[in-house]
């Protein structure tokens, strides 16, 4: 008697704990306010990635078309992919010297992983996240960006001895 | 008392009608069986599509998504959109593979589905073929299915359909046994298997109320097995995603694989069709004992409306079962039919047999 | 000393009814091959085949200074890419004696129970898909998009945050890290509930599990299966607890052990372990310094002095070790990860002899295998 | 200290092997061709079997290999490494310890498929993740043109 005392305790647990999983399921079925879908090219007015997302590496220039990297290259050194080739060129300065100065900073996007290490190692502070994160393209070597806005100059150091 | 206002008979009557007085007898029935054919061959397509889209949004509500919103409005022409990408698609030759039987497969699957339909009353008056036997043949003829099934695992020599196939075997006929028992208790309840009988007997009110508990747990191992009978979640051992990749379509593609895929949804509206017409009254509108006022408003609603109405409620609980549940394995899967549901459905029956015997119903 | 051997037995047959499951297969979670002999549905051995996204990360380590295989490290444990980072971390701390401020080794701990509940919550997730409940998926990827939403906050990615550095943190955390924490367990506790209705208490879903490939203690450790599926039979490994690292020592917490050994002992784990990581979270965050550095002063270039060194810590599937064999230089000699999978995924022929194919896929599906992890 | 205790207890089973505290833990150096019976004698340790063997594997010296075996006892949670070097670089051959700890086949197999240090006994010593002519790429020696770019730094 036991044994068949059994077997139908078994179908009402059973059941019981199949409409409790139904409960939840119905529970959310009859909440459409819970939807957490974003509808992404739609929303792109209002999304706004966090200030310290990693969507690629820019260089800052200022309003005057400014920048601070000077091609010491050791952003370059520290990269661990080789994503970053630094072309430099020799420019005669207002006193007639020859100095060195970033001609090219060149970042391969498609082999950057994005471990902030060239970020955090430059000395004078060009490098910077931007938070575009939108990189898809059909051809590679768009990929390829350099960073150095055409025409840009280095900043110069504000009355330092 | 139910108007006949909506009654789709006087259509029919006059189509009939004009037919034969424009041509000869033999002539105008065969042009009727063409004009019934052509109507539900647009009416399965379009119900498939429909029932894809249907369940697509459904999970997508469960599972805190939208679901398919982008083409058309609210993503109503999605499914025509898969269709006509599933129609461009090659459709694979498989090497090796038993030709004639892997095409032919497809189609046993979407005949055996497509010729339930004949049976089904819409609403009043609109019923292709009302057989004195019409539960028994939607019966049989649904069960022709597991027939294409087997075939397309077997001819599609590949490992992953072969097994997949052999489960939906073994399933389908252990279900089968469920279903008909469960089915039986209304044929018992009102002593028919004519369906338009059955339905008109639960004009005084549905067998799921008056039949007491009784009905409602044959309704419950109806659904269970009829679920089963589906190839659908919780029971979709014969496809088993995560197991199998597609169990016996794996190596379908294109049409083929789309015919699987329909003859799949339109099993599951066969199923909730039975289940409504059976339990839930048919295109019988709600009647509630003496309540004249109520009843007679309930008239008000077309029949149609009453049948797709309780179609599609047994249809979303079907899908509620598949987006909550784990899938069951094969042993757990037979020992539920065998140890649980076929002994609960034969009791039941000889319960049902007894009440019928002493009219204890209302 | 008499002792039962444990064995890998795989014998084979030329009539051997053979399937190959994965390397694309949706319930091998990446791209692990599996050849399973089949006698109709009964499993009768079961091999792993792996090496489909080896990338030679040890070898890479070579050629890498020490701040530079932090970002290795992330791509190996996908899942757990904080703790893969820790470990290197520690190891180059403790072999140079450097002591890390109080305050990284809080966020630290924070960051492990964090990334450790995102892991569970998308084991979760897997693990009910696995076995057939789809919405489960959902549910448990709505949950972890909190967590990740903390972490691309804080450091600016969702996934592989190469965050640690040899002495302590890339940078501070944000400034509304612990506020969004709570917010997070409050929010987490009221969701568990319905883990619990859908999966733990849903009777097919035991059915499915209990007495599921059993592995006995002797098993897990002959084989050496440690974390959550470890210690679902007994096996006490977690190294939080037995080897403590960073602020373990000074946490309440418990070691979460069931004995039965079967694929629903090791979803309990999982399951305790999440919220046994909120108390964790609660408990941190209350005793976190609010001021302090986020870094140790580290010389520009790392060199660790010659010897070998050994750092273990407690991923979301395991023990991590990291082996370092240096010479002195600024780039390791050689670099070895014990991976906590690699020893996870080889008991899968064990627990599934005479099983279902239903029953494989639960089993690879309870011990959480991540394949990169196996690979490297 | 407990170590001080371990390591005499080591000692006195492993008299063949040179016992030593390590950077971090206790070290035992044996010759090669003891490896076996020494961790036989770790496994069977009186009061704690080392009968957790956490990591194994192997570093190319240019000159000699030498295996590791990182092992665990789950009673008294000391850690020892096992070391071994083996002298013969062009055919280096170590006996298994598979037979000892399960865990050790698959390391093992890890081993021989990056170094190429052989096992004997080993029950099925197979590459475990590369192709079987690609040579063995931990070693210091291997030289692969095609997918290794060396950066200049």
């Amino acid at each position: 008697m036991n044994s068949v005392f059994k077997y139908f305790a078994d179908i009402v647990s059973g059941v019981r704990s199949l409409c409790a999983g139904m409960r939840v399921t119905g529970k959310y079925f009859l909440s459409p306010g819970e939807i957490v879908t974003e509808q992404y090219p739609e929303n792109r007015a209002t999304l706004k990635m966090e200030d310290r997302f990693k969507g690629e590496v820019i260089m800052t220039h200022d309003e005057n078309n400014q920048h601070n990297c000077n091609g010491c290259g050791i952003c370059e050194l520290n990269c661990p992919n080789g994503a970053i080739e630094i072309i430099t060129k020799k420019e005669a300065d207002e006193t007639g010297k020859l100095v060195r100065s970033i001609d090219k900073h060149v970042y391969h996007l498609s082999m950057c992983t994005f471990c902030e290490l060239c970020i955090k190692s430059c000395p004078s502070n060009a490098l910077e996240w931007g938070q575009n994160f939108e990189h898809a393209v059909f051809d590679r070597s768009k990929l390829t960006k350099v960073l150095n806005q055409p025409g840009s100059t280095i900043k110069k150091k504000e009355a330092k001895s | 008392m139910i108007l006949d206002i909506y009654s789709f008979s006087t259509l029919t009557g006059a189509i009939d009608k004009g037919l034969n007085s424009a041509m000869a007898p033999w002539l105008a029935t065969l042009l009727e069986f063409v004009i019934v054919g052509v109507v539900f061959l647009i009416f399965y397509a379009l119900l498939g599509l429909f029932l894809v889209y249907l369940e697509r949004k459904v999970c997508a509500v469960i599972q805190n998504r939208i679901g398919p919103n982008r083409v058309g409005k609210w993503g109503l022409l999605q499914t025509i959109a898969d269709l006509i990408k599933l129609l461009m698609k090659e459709l694979i030759p498989i090497k090796n593979a038993d030709g004639f039987l892997f095409n032919l497969a497809p189609f046993i699957v979407i005949i055996a589905s497509f010729m339930a339909i004949a049976a089904l009353p819409f609403a009043k008056g609109l019923q292709a073929m009302d057989f004195n036997i019409g539960i028994f043949y939607v019966m049989a003829v649904s069960s022709l299915g597991v027939i294409g099934i087997l075939l397309a695992g077997w001819s599609s020599n590949s490992k992953y359909s072969l097994i997949g196939a052999m489960r939906s075997g073994a399933q389908i006929i252990s279900y089968e046994l469920s279903v008909g028992l469960s089915l039986l208790s209304i044929v018992i309840l009102s002593g028919s298997m004519q369906l338009s009988t059955i339905v008109q007997s639960q004009a005084d009110g549905w067998w799921i109320f008056k039949g007491h508990i009784l009905a409602f747990i044959s309704f419950v191992i109806f659904l269970i097995a009829s679920t089963a009978e589906t190839n659908r979640g919780p029971f979709d051992l014969a496809e088993a995603e995560s197991e199998l990749t597609a169990g016996f379509h794996t190596e379908y593609s294109g049409i083929k694989f789309a015919f699987f895929f329909l003859a799949e949804y339109m099993n599951m509206f066969i199923v909730a069709a039975i289940g409504a017409t059976l339990f839930l009254g048919g295109w019988m509108p709600l009647h509630i004992g003496h309540w004249q006022e109520f009843n007679n408003i309930m008239d008000y609603i077309p029949s149609v409306v009453w049948f797709f109405g309780k179609t599609f409620f047994v249809i979303y609980l079907i899908m509620w079962f598949k987006w909550t549940f784990p899938r069951l394995r094969i042993d757990q899967l037979l020992n539920l039919e065998w140890k649980y549901l076929l002994p609960l459905s034969l009791i039941n029956t000889v319960l049902i047999a007894f009440i019928a015997l002493m009219g204890w119903y209302f | 000393m008499s002792k039962d051997v444990i064995k890998n037995i795989i014998v084979k047959d030329d009539e051997d009814y053979i399937i190959n499951m994965g390397p694309q297969h949706p319930s091998t979670h990446g791209v692990l091959r599996l050849e399973v002999c089949l006698n109709g549905e009964i499993v009768k051995y079961v091999i792993p085949h792996i090496g489909y996204i080896h990338r030679g990360i040890e070898k890479m380590c070579e050629a890498d200074t020490y701040k530079q295989i932090i970002h290795l490290t992330d791509r190996m444990d996908y899942l757990s890419a904080h703790m893969n980072n820790e470990a290197v971390c520690l190891a180059v701390e403790n072999a140079l004696q450097v002591e890390v401020p109080e305050r990284v080794q809080y966020i630290r701990a924070i960051l492990d129970e964090l990334n450790r509940l995102a892991s569970h919550q998308l084991w979760w997730s897997a693990f009910g898909m696995d076995l057939g409940a789809l919405t489960t998926f959902f549910y448990g990827l709505r949950d972890r998009e909190k967590i990740l939403a903390i972490f691309e906050e804080s450091f600016g990615s969702r996934l592989l945050h190469s965050f640690n550095t040899p002495g302590g943190l890339m940078h501070d955390v944000h400034p509304n890290f612990q506020k969004h924490i709570l917010e997070f367990v409050k929010y987490f506790r009221k969701k568990l509930p319905d883990y619990k209705n859908l999966l733990t208490d849903n009777v097919i879903f035991h059915n499915r599990t209990k007495g599921v490939g059993v592995m006995s203690p002797e098993t897990a450790i002959a084989f050496g299966v440690t974390g959550p599926s470890g210690r679902g039979s007994g096996f006490a490994c977690d190294v939080r607890k037995v080897a403590p690292y960073g602020v373990y020592d000074q946490l309440d917490f418990k070691q979460v052990l069931y004995s039965e050994g079967d694929s629903f002992a090791r979803y309990q784990v999982r399951m305790d372990e999440m919220e046994e990581s909120l108390n964790l979270l609660e408990q941190l965050v209350a005793k976190m310094p609010s001021e302090g550095d986020f870094t140790a002063k580290m010389k520009p270039i790392i060199k660790l002095p010659e010897g070998e060194y050994y750092e273990r810590v407690e991923t979301a599937r395991g023990e991590l070790g990291v082996f370092i064999v240096s010479k002195g230089e600024k780039y390791p000699y050689r670099m070895r990860f014990r991976s906590p999978n690699f020893s996870n995924l080889f008991v899968l022929n064990t627990l599934s002899k005479g099983l279902k194919i239903a029953d494989l896929v639960a089993i690879s599906g309870s011990l959480d295998l991540v394949l990169p992890d196996i690979d490297r | 200290m407990e170590n001080t205790e371990l390591m005499e207890l080591i000692t006195k089973v492993i008299p063949y092997g040179t016992v030593s505290q390590g950077s971090q833990y206790p070290e035992v150096i044996v010759p090669a061709g003891k490896l076996h019976d020494a961790a036989e004698q770790l496994r069977n340790l009186e009061g704690q079997p080392f009968d957790y063997l956490i990591n194994m594997t192997a570093a190319d010296f240019t000159d000699k290999f030498t295996v590791y075996y990182h092992m665990e006892s789950t009673q008294a949670h000391n850690l020892v490494v096992l070391k071994a070097d083996i002298a013969d670089r062009d055919n280096a051959v170590v006996e298994t310890v598979s037979d000892i700890w399960v865990t050790a086949e698959f390391f093992e197999r890890e081993v021989f498929d990056l170094f190429g240090i052989r096992f004997k006994n080993h029950p099925d010593l197979r590459r475990l993740f590369l192709e079987d002519d690609y040579g063995f790429p931990l070693r210091k020696d291997f030289k692969d043109e095609v997918n290794i770019i060396e950066l200049p730094n």
